[in-house]
C-alpha cells in the first residue's frame, strides 16, 4: 500500500492536509490488503480498492459514525484501455476498467472517491444498490455503457440504449463512427 | 456576508374563508383581468401612437424585427474582401474545431502564391451556431453573422451551403466584427452600469 | 291549432337562435377565448388568418379552424365502435342546442297585432327541461369515450360520467331557491318577475350564482373541472381519436354549452332582456314617437340587444375563470360537488325559506 | 388479519382488471422525452416503470473526441434550461486539474451569469408545473420573465438558449455595455411577474389541493436515492453545494437558501420560487460588488489569443494553431468538482491522460438520480398525481439522458 501526497496543483478548491475520510480508511484496512492505493490528488480524497471487497469498503464509509457517507453521488466506469499507464496499479493487475464511487456525507460535508479496477476478462462487481438505492440507476447505465455486471442487482438491464444495441458504447475500442443494425446506413 | 438557510412558508393552515376557494380565486382574476386592461389600454393606445406604448413584449413578427445584440451568433458567413476574393486562407482550424464537424474546406492556390478555399461546404442542418469557427479562425474570414431569417428550408439538402452562399460583404459584418475583436484581451473596458 | 302566423314566427326564431348560437357564438367564442386570453397573458394572439390582407384582428381564424377541420380525414380507430363512434359528437351537440328552446331572449312585443313572445317555447316547466336535456349530454362524452378503443378515452368518460352526474344533482339544488322565490318554474316567468331591478336574482341570490356557475362550468368540463378532458393527464380525455367535422361537432357542443349556461344565468339572476330601472312597456311608451308598430320592434331589438351583451360578458366572466385558474384533481372534483356545493345549496334553500317566511326577502 | 379477509381478493371478487397505460414517449405530461408504463387500478397506481435514454445523444462518446474547449457547446445541451452552468461545472473542473486560477472578475461574471441560468430553470421548471395544472396565465407569466432572462444572456453570450459562454480559464467576453441598467430595468419586471405568479397560485386552494402533501419523500430516502437540489432541500435537507463547498465567489456574497419541511410537492415548488428571489439578489450584490479587470487568465497555454494578437503576431499564431489542431495539453490526473446546477449536484468528474482531448468527461446529473425514485413517489397515488411530481422532479431529457 503506498500514499502519495497531494501534488502543488489544485490550489483552487483542496486543501492540502489530509482529511479525514481517507485517513480513517486507511487506518481501517491497514495491512488488510483491501487498499490497493490512495491518494489526494487535487484535493480529492481517492481511496482504489479490490471490486472483491467492494461491497465490504462501501458498508464501512456509509455506516461508520465518522464517516457517515449517506449519499452516493455518483457511479461511473473509465475505460483505460492502452492508457493503464496512468495509474500504474491498473498495469499491476492488469485491470482495464475502474468503477468509480463518488460518495458524499451531509452531515460532515466530505467526499471520498473510491474506485475499484477490473480486468476485462472478469467485469463483475457486486451492487451497492442495497446500501444506497439511488445506485440503481447508475449502475445500469455502467453496465450499459462499459458492460460492467452488478452482481445482486434487481434489474440489470440497459437503460439509455435500447435492449438490442450491440456493443458498449463507452468502451474505447468502440468506434465513435460505428453503425447499429437497427439504424442502418448512413444516408 | 453569510450563506444561512431558512424555512419556507408552507402556509399550512388556511382560514375558513380561504378554503372556500372564493378569496383567491377572486384575487387571481383580479390579477388576469388587470394584465387584461393594461394591456387593453396599451394596444388601443398603440393603434393611436405607434409601438412604444405596447405593454406586451410580443412582437408581430415579420412586420417588426427584434433586436439583435452584438455578440448575437447567428449564420456562419465568410467575409468578403473589398477586392471580391474571400479571406479565408483554408487552414482548416474551424475544420477542426467544429463540434458537429459541419465544415469541409478544399484548398488550393492562386498564381500569386495566395492560399483560398476552391470549395467551402458548411453543413447548416447539421451546424449548432456554437461559434468555435470563429473564435478559432485567425484571420476573421468565418463570421457569426447577424443574420438568422435565411436559416429555414424544406429540404436538408438545400442547408448544405457552398462558398458562394456563405460570402457575405465586410461592411455587412461591421458590427459582429466589432464585438469579437473586443473579445479576450480586446480594446473594450466594462464599465458598470 | 297553430296558425301561420304563429308558425312562421316560430320558424323565425327558431332560425334566429341557431344564427345566434351556431352561427355567431360558436366562431365568435373560439375568437374571444383566443384574443382574450392572449391579452390576459400579455400576448397578442391569433392574427394571421387574412382574406384579401384584411386579418380583422384575427377574426378570421374560426373560418380557418373550421375549413382545415372540415377537410381532415374522418378517422375512425381500428377497433372501434364505428356506427356509435360517429353517432357521440351528435348526441353530444344536440343537447347544447336545443336547450336553448325555452330561454327567453325578449320580452312580448305586439307588433302589427300580433302578440309576439321571444322564447321558442314558453314551457312551464322551463327550468326542469333544461335540466333533463342537459343531463343528455352525458351520453355523448361516455360513448365517445367507450366506443373509441382507447384507454384514455375510456378514462376520460369514466371521469366524465362520474363528474357530470354527480354536478346535476347540485345544480338543480342550487335553482330550487331561485325557483321558491320566484314560484315559477317558466323561465319566462322569471325573466318577467325581474323586470323590477330590485328582484334581480343577482341580488338577491348571489351565493346560488356562484354556486350554479360553479357546478355549470363543471357540467361543461372546461378548467378547472376539466378532469375527463385534461390534456396533460389523458391527452385529450373522451375526444382523444377524434378529428375533423367530428371534432368540430364536441368542440361546437363545448362552446354551444358555454352559451347555453351564460343564456341560463342571465335569465335567472340578471333579468334576461331587462334593464335596470326600465319596464318594457316603459320602454315601448318612451319611444312612442316611432309609432306603435316601430316602438315595439325598437323595443325588441334593445332587448334582444341588451341579452346578448349581458350574455357576451357572461361568457367573457367564464373564459377568465377558464384561464386564470389550475385544474382539480379527479378525486377532489368529486369532493367539492358532494361536499361542499350540495350542503351549501342545501343551506340556501333552508336560508330562502326562511327569509321568505319571514319576510326579509320580498314576495314576487 | 384474519384468513378470510387475507383471502379475499376485491378485484378477484368484483371481476375488475388493472389497467396498463403507456404514458409517454410523446405524451403532454413528459415534457422531456420518457415513458412511463403505468398500471392503473380505477385511477391509482399500483405499478410504474420509468424508461429513460430517448434523448441519449452520447454527450461522453462525443466529448472524449473533441478537445477541451470543444466540450463547451456539449455542456450547453445538457440542462438546456440553465446551460451556463454546466459550462461553468466543467470549467471549474477543468481548471482543478489544470490548477488554473481564474481573475475576479471572471468569476463574478460567471456568478451573474449562472444565477440568471438559474433562474431561467426555476421559470422554465414552474411554469411548466403550472401549465400542466392548467393554470396556463400563470405558465406564460413566467415565460415572459424567462424571455427578459434570456434577453439579457443574450446579450452577453450571443444565444438565448445554448449560452457557449464559458471557457477554460475565463469566458469569451466582457459583459456589454449598460448590462447593469438592464439587469435593473429586467428584474423590476420579473418581480413584478413573480408576484403575479404568487399570487395566482401559492395560496389559491385548488393548486395547494394538488401539491400538498403528493409526491412526498422522507429526508432519508431523499439522501438515499441521491437526490440534490431543490428537491432535497424541500425535505429539510440543509444541502447546498454552494454553501457545503463555496466555488466562485459565493462564500462572500449575502444570501438565503429556502428550506422545505415534508418534501412533497408543494415544498419543492416554495424553494423554486424562493431560489429566484434569491438569484436575483444574487446578481444584484454582485453587480454592485464586481471589481474592474481582466476577465481571462493571464497564461498565453490557456487563454486564446484576441483576434489582433493572432493575426499580427506570427509567434502567437503558430501557438494558435498548435493549439486549435492538437487541443490545448491538460495535465494528467483525474478531478470531480461539484457545482449547484438548477436541478441540484451538477458534478464533472474529469479524467485526462495528459492529451489535448478529455480522456473521460462525466457528467454526474442530478435529475437522473431524481428520476430513479420516481416509482418511491408516486406508487399508491392517483394518476393525476404523476404530473405535478413528475415536473417538480424537473427531469431535463437532455442532462438526464445525456
Amino acid at each position: 500500500m503506498k500514499s502519495d501526497s497531494a501534488p502543488a496543483g489544485g490550489a483552487r478548491s483542496g486543501d492540502a492536509t489530509s482529511g479525514p475520510p481517507l485517513a480513517i480508511v486507511i487506518e481501517k484496512y491497514a495491512d488488510m490488503g483491501v487498499v490497493i492505493h490512495t491518494h489526494r490528488l487535487h484535493g480529492d480524497e481517492t481511496v482504489v480498492v479490490h471490486a472483491e471487497d467492494i461491497l465490504d469498503v462501501m458498508n464501512f464509509l456509509r455506516k461508520d459514525d465518522r464517516l457517515n457517507f449517506d449519499m452516493m453521488m455518483d457511479l461511473t466506469a473509465v475505460d483505460y484501455l492502452d492508457n493503464q499507464n496512468l495509474n500504474p496499479y491498473l498495469a499491476e493487475m492488469n485491470a482495464r476498467f475502474e468503477v468509480v464511487y463518488h460518495l458524499y456525507s451531509i452531515g460532515k460535508n466530505h467526499r471520498i472517491r473510491v474506485k475499484a479496477p477490473l480486468a476485462e476478462d472478469n467485469l463483475f462487481i457486486n451492487s451497492i444498490t442495497g446500501i444506497w438505492g439511488g445506485a440503481d440507476w447508475f449502475e445500469r447505465e455502467a453496465f450499459d455503457m462499459y458492460g460492467i455486471v452488478f452482481r445482486g442487482h434487481p434489474n440489470l438491464k440497459r437503460i439509455l440504449l435500447y435492449e438490442k444495441f450491440e456493443g458498449h458504447p463507452l468502451r474505447k475500442d468502440y468506434p465513435k463512427t460505428k453503425r447499429q443494425p437497427l439504424i442502418g446506413p448512413r444516408n | 456576508m453569510a450563506i444561512t438557510f431558512k424555512k419556507v412558508d408552507r402556509n399550512a393552515k388556511l382560514t375558513l374563508w380561504e378554503a372556500s376557494y372564493v378569496p383567491e380565486i377572486l384575487r387571481g382574476m383580479s390579477i388576469t383581468m388587470r394584465h387584461f386592461l393594461t394591456n387593453m389600454a396599451g394596444l388601443v393606445m398603440e393603434l393611436a401612437g405607434g409601438r412604444k406604448h405596447r405593454k406586451i413584449m410580443t412582437l408581430y413578427y415579420p412586420e417588426e424585427d427584434p433586436v439583435i445584440p452584438p455578440s448575437y451568433r447567428g449564420r456562419p458567413a465568410l467575409v468578403r474582401r473589398s477586392d471580391g476574393l474571400e479571406k479565408c486562407v483554408a487552414c482548416g482550424l474551424c475544420e477542426v474545431i467544429c463540434p458537429p464537424h459541419c465544415i469541409s474546406i478544399v484548398g488550393a492556390e492562386r498564381e500569386n502564391g495566395e492560399r483560398y478555399p476552391l470549395t467551402y461546404t458548411l453543413d447548416g442542418s447539421r451546424c449548432i451556431f456554437c461559434g468555435l469557427c470563429e473564435e478559432a479562425c485567425p484571420k476573421e474570414a468565418i463570421i457569426m453573422s447577424h443574420d438568422w431569417k435565411n436559416l429555414c428550408e424544406y429540404d436538408r439538402s438545400k442547408m448544405i451551403y457552398s462558398k458562394e452562399q456563405l460570402l457575405y460583404p465586410e461592411r455587412n459584418l461591421v458590427r459582429r466584427l466589432e464585438a469579437i475583436r473586443g473579445r479576450y484581451f480586446g480594446i473594450k473596458r466594462y464599465k458598470n452600469n | 291549432m297553430i296558425t301561420l302566423p304563429d308558425l312562421v314566427e316560430t320558424v323565425v326564431k327558431i332560425a334566429f337562435i341557431l344564427g345566434l348560437t351556431i352561427g355567431f357564438y360558436a366562431p365568435i367564442i373560439g375568437w374571444i377565448e383566443r384574443k382574450q386570453s392572449a391579452v390576459m397573458q400579455d400576448r397578442i394572439g391569433g392574427n394571421r388568418a387574412a382574406i384579401l390582407g384584411f386579418t380583422v384582428i384575427g377574426l378570421f381564424h374560426s373560418l380557418a379552424d373550421a375549413i382545415k377541420l372540415i377537410f381532415k380525414e374522418d378517422f375512425v380507430p381500428r377497433g372501434a365502435e364505428t356506427a356509435l363512434h360517429r353517432l357521440a359528437p351528435v348526441i353530444s351537440v344536440v343537447p347544447a342546442l336545443i336547450a336553448f328552446a325555452v330561454i327567453p331572449f325578449g320580452g312580448t312585443y305586439n307588433l302589427w297585432g300580433h302578440e309576439t313572445r321571444l322564447v321558442i317555447a314558453d314551457l312551464d316547466v322551463g327550468v326542469l327541461y333544461v335540466f333533463a336535456i342537459a343531463s343528455l349530454a352525458t351520453y355523448g362524452v361516455v360513448i365517445a369515450g367507450w366506443a373509441s378503443n382507447n384507454n384514455w378515452s375510456l378514462l376520460g368518460a369514466l371521469r366524465a360520467a362520474a363528474q357530470m352526474f354527480s354536478y346535476e344533482v347540485a345544480m338543480g339544488l342550487t335553482i330550487i331557491g331561485l325557483v321558491m322565490f320566484y314560484q315559477s318554474l317558466s323561465l319566462v316567468e322569471i325573466v318577467d318577475k325581474q323586470e323590477n331591478f330590485y328582484h334581480w336574482g343577482i341580488i338577491w341570490h348571489f351565493p346560488a350564482f356562484i354556486l350554479f356557475l360553479t357546478c355549470a362550468i363543471a357540467e361543461n368540463k372546461r378548467i378547472p373541472f376539466d378532469t375527463p378532458e385534461a390534456e396533460s393527464e389523458l391527452v385529450a380525455g373522451y375526444f382523444t381519436e377524434y378529428s375533423g367535422m367530428k371534432f368540430i361537432m364536441f368542440w361546437t357542443a363545448e362552446f354551444l354549452e358555454i352559451v347555453t349556461i351564460s343564456a341560463l344565468c342571465v335569465t335567472l339572476f340578471f333579468g334576461g332582456h331587462q334593464i335596470p330601472f326600465v319596464t318594457v312597456s316603459g320602454l315601448i311608451d318612451f319611444l312612442g314617437f316611432l309609432g306603435p308598430n316601430g316602438a315595439n320592434a325598437a323595443a325588441m331589438l334593445i332587448g334582444v340587444a341588451v341579452f346578448i351583451i349581458k350574455l357576451t360578458l357572461l361568457i367573457m366572466l367564464q373564459m377568465s375563470i377558464r384561464w386564470t385558474l389550475p385544474r382539480f384533481r379527479y378525486d377532489q372534483v368529486m369532493k367539492l360537488g358532494w361536499k361542499m356545493i350540495l350542503p351549501a345549496s342545501l343551506i340556501w334553500i333552508f336560508l330562502v325559506g326562511a327569509g321568505i317566511l319571514t319576510g326579509v326577502m320580498p314576495a314576487v | 388479519m384474519t384468513d378470510a379477509k387475507k383471502d379475499y381478493d376485491f378485484h378477484k371478487e368484483s371481476h375488475t382488471e388493472r389497467m396498463v397505460i403507456n404514458m409517454g414517449p410523446s405524451h403532454p405530461a413528459t415534457h422531456g422525452t420518457v415513458k412511463f408504463l403505468v398500471t392503473l387500478d380505477g385511477e391509482t397506481i399500483e405499478d410504474i416503470d420509468v424508461e429513460i435514454g430517448y434523448l441519449h445523444r452520447a454527450f461522453e462518446k462525443e466529448c472524449e473526441n473533441q478537445q477541451w474547449s470543444g466540450v463547451f457547446p456539449y455542456t450547453d445541451r445538457l440542462d438546456y434550461t440553465a446551460s451556463v452552468l454546466n459550462n461553468i461545472g466543467y470549467a471549474l473542473a477543468v481548471e482543478k486539474l489544470i490548477g488554473l486560477k481564474t481573475p475576479e472578475r471572471c468569476d463574478y461574471i460567471r456568478t451573474i451569469i449562472g444565477e440568471m441560468a438559474r433562474m431561467s430553470g426555476h421559470y422554465t421548471n414552474l411554469g411548466a408545473g403550472a401549465l400542466e395544472l392548467g393554470a396556463l396565465s400563470a405558465f406564460i407569466y413566467f415565460v415572459e420573465a424567462r424571455e427578459l432572462v434570456w434577453d439579457l444572456l443574450e446579450s452577453v453570450c450571443g444565444a438565448r438558449l445554448t449560452h457557449n459562454y464559458v471557457r477554460i480559464g475565463g469566458l469569451i467576453s466582457e459583459l456589454p455595455d449598460g448590462f447593469g441598467l438592464g439587469v435593473a430595468k429586467a428584474f423590476k419586471k420579473n418581480r413584478e411577474l413573480w408576484s403575479d405568479f404568487d399570487k395566482l397560485l401559492t395560496k389559491n386552494r385548488i393548486f395547494l389541493d394538488r401539491m400538498r402533501d403528493v409526491g412526498g419523500i422522507s429526508a432519508e430516502k431523499a439522501i438515499e436515492w441521491g437526490f440534490t437540489g431543490p428537491c432535497l432541500r424541500a425535505c429539510g435537507v440543509p444541502f447546498d453545494v454552494r454553501k457545503a463547498e463555496p466555488y466562485l465567489i459565493y462564500d462572500q456574497l449575502d444570501f438565503e437558501i429556502p428550506l422545505g419541511s415534508t418534501g412533497d410537492n408543494f415544498d419543492r415548488y416554495l424553494v423554486r420560487m424562493e431560489e429566484i428571489n434569491q438569484s436575483m439578489r444574487i446578481v444584484e450584490q454582485c453587480l454592485e460588488k464586481m471589481p474592474e479587470g481582466p476577465i481571462n487568465v493571464d497564461d498565453p497555454n490557456w487563454r486564446q489569443p484576441s483576434k489582433d494578437e493572432s493575426s499580427k503576431k506570427i509567434e502567437s499564431l503558430i501557438f494558435h494553431f498548435k493549439a486549435v489542431i492538437e487541443g490545448q495539453k491538460v495535465p494528467a490526473g483525474e478531478v470531480y468538482q461539484p457545482i449547484e446546477g438548477a436541478n441540484g449536484e451538477v458534478g464533472f468528474y474529469v479524467v485526462s491522460n495528459g492529451g489535448g482531448k478529455p480522456y473521460k468527461c462525466r457528467c454526474r446529473p442530478p435529475s437522473f438520480a431524481l428520476t430513479s425514485a420516481m416509482p418511491q413517489l408516486v406508487t399508491g397515488s392517483m394518476l393525476a398525481d404523476l404530473i405535478p411530481t413528475f415536473d417538480m422532479i424537473n427531469l431535463i431529457g437532455g442532462e438526464c439522458d445525456r
